[in-house]
């Protein structure tokens, strides 16, 4: 008998369980254990043979199997008691299998909605909101997690924002049309500005080059003056 | 009184994907949450409706947010591709819905159900903020109740818990082995 | 052809403050620059004259995004001066997120991961005590690098930064395309 199905395929023993359920077609609503626990027996052997690590999970429930076959083999001299902790051990393991395929087929549709729902994307919060939130030392203790929360969302910014990148060097600014830009928004800024003022809009290395070479040429040209004050460059329009 | 929905759709807009809460909304707007619930209920209906634009308004929990349609997906995905198309495992998958169904629920309570340890899987939930711990069960050892988030009503488009799809009804059997529903 | 103005209106909204160039927006719905020029005053036009929506689209050099129409800004201010205070911004819960789980990381290794300059957000961390400097790094420009403080776990109750959450394992969603496992 060949196993083309792979352990590591399987959720867990009462996946596989299913599984053999479904494959042996054997009615889950009167279950032979036996049959069952010869499939589950079979099924691990196999899976050795190929060497695969079986998780002790399987190998817990192989033992309850083992102990129920084992049980159900010795003479009926055995106490009654027994017969009902064996009928007992039955209807457990039957109720858990059909709890377990409750959920297990009701992710078919959350993965539905899944889908469904990441068609639709979402904005980053404004950064305007940073001018209303003030940063006071009164603040609440907040929870750890939303540390992880607001490193989550910028890695997913991040990820998103790597192919977007690549995207748009096929159209990258030249220093003169650089020049041009600063040309007609230098005058919205203040009359003293800094060299950060004219990167507002930079968002990598190559666009602050560019942005400063254009700005060297203004200098240079005679449209920008400049001074220097405690590590900081200044800018006029002269 | 004047109209408020261009207000509400701006302030949806600044708050972004943390959306806005419902009692925040009803703060600011100065409208008891009931009566908010209500015009927001109307306001969504007719957002929604209207093929001229390209946003959505969603409910998810007591939380208000705005999403594009998606039909707007595929030109979004051209400007800011994904990587590849991420999928939620079968693993994440059933342990979601276990809390979701049974919760609060504690880890051993899972476990039995799914039939693997799930000490991974419940951290790499918490950590992706999908469920949060609701306090501890108070019995031996004191186990942590876990249940879900808003963010995971989020990504599942459910205003609420009760629009949870139905589970699959099976016969469940008795010590006589008897079938019943 | 069908109705493009959804689909823009979807691609600003994505695009949050950083808008989207025209070359971008013209690459993106395969339309010439001169045509989408002219269809997007129209947009614009139509857009901004319709007094039902809180939004408002901008064009500035050769840039479009979406704003917050100015009469929501008040609502907005008052959310999140009055509701939300005490609160962090997401700006400030991301970099300082940043430089507890990367720490000592200089400005630029910030800004490389949130996307958008953190200069000002620097400032005012370090002058609310929350971050430090931890001497500079050894390269070009000698940039500073930056850690958390006392104060910071304090404020998010831990005791050692060995606490924090666990990330989501970032790394295997590339490899794998599933988000978990």
């Amino acid at each position: 008998m060949e196993f083309f199905v792979t352990i590591d395929q399987f959720e867990g023993p009462l996946d596989l369980m299913l599984h053999l359920i479904k494959e042996k077609e054997l009615d889950l609503f009167d279950l032979d254990i036996n049959i069952l626990t010869e499939q589950y027996i079979e099924y691990l052997h196999a899976m050795e043979k190929m060497k695969l690590d079986i998780a002790s999970e399987y190998l817990v429930e192989l033992a309850s199997l083992i102990e129920y076959k084992s049980k159900k083999l010795l003479p009926n001299v055995e106490a009654e008691l027994d017969d009902n902790y064996q009928q007992q051990q039955e209807v457990d393991l039957v109720n858990r299998l059909i709890e377990y395929k409750k959920f297990k087929e009701v992710t078919v549709i959350f993965d539905d909605l899944y889908q469904r729902r990441s068609l639709k994307f979402d904005k980053p919060q404004s950064e305007i909101v940073n001018q209303w939130i003030d940063i006071n030392e009164n603040y609440e203790s907040t929870s750890a997690y939303e540390l992880i929360k607001a490193m989550n969302r910028c890695l997913k910014r991040f990820q998103l924002a790597q192919p977007y990148e690549v995207n748009i060097t096929q159209k990258r600014i030249s220093i003169d049309d650089r020049k041009k830009q600063l040309k007609f928004n230098i005058n919205k800024f203040d009359e003293i500005f800094t060299l950060n003022n004219t990167m507002y809009d930079c968002r990598d290395l190559y666009e602050v080059v560019i942005n400063f070479l254009a700005i060297l040429d203004l200098v240079n040209e005679n449209i920008l003056s400049f001074t220097v004050k405690d590590d900081e460059v200044y800018f006029k329009k002269v | 009184m004047s109209d408020l929905r261009p207000i509400i759709e701006g302030i949806l807009f600044v708050s972004g994907d943390e959306g806005v809460s419902l009692s925040q909304l009803s703060e600011v707007l100065v409208i008891n949450e009931d009566s908010l619930i209500e015009m927001m209920d109307n306001y969504i209906t007719e957002y929604n409706s209207d093929d001229s634009r390209g946003l959505e308004m969603m409910c998810y929990g007591k939380r208000y947010k705005l999403v594009t349609k998606a039909i707007a997906h595929e030109y979004c995905q051209k400007l800011y591709e994904e990587t590849s198309n991420k999928q939620f495992s079968q693993a994440a998958l059933e342990t979601l819905a276990i809390i979701a169904y049974k919760q609060p629920v504690t880890r051993v309570e899972i476990e039995e159900i799914r039939g693997v340890s799930c000490d991974m899987m419940i951290r790499r939930l918490l950590a992706r903020n999908l469920i949060r711990e609701a306090g501890r069960l108070d019995t031996v050892g004191k186990p942590f109740l876990y249940e879900v988030t808003e963010d995971f009503m989020d990504i599942f488009s459910l205003t609420s818990l009760s629009e949870l799809p139905e589970l699959p009804e099976y016969q469940t059997v008795n010590e006589e082995g008897e079938l019943f529903y």
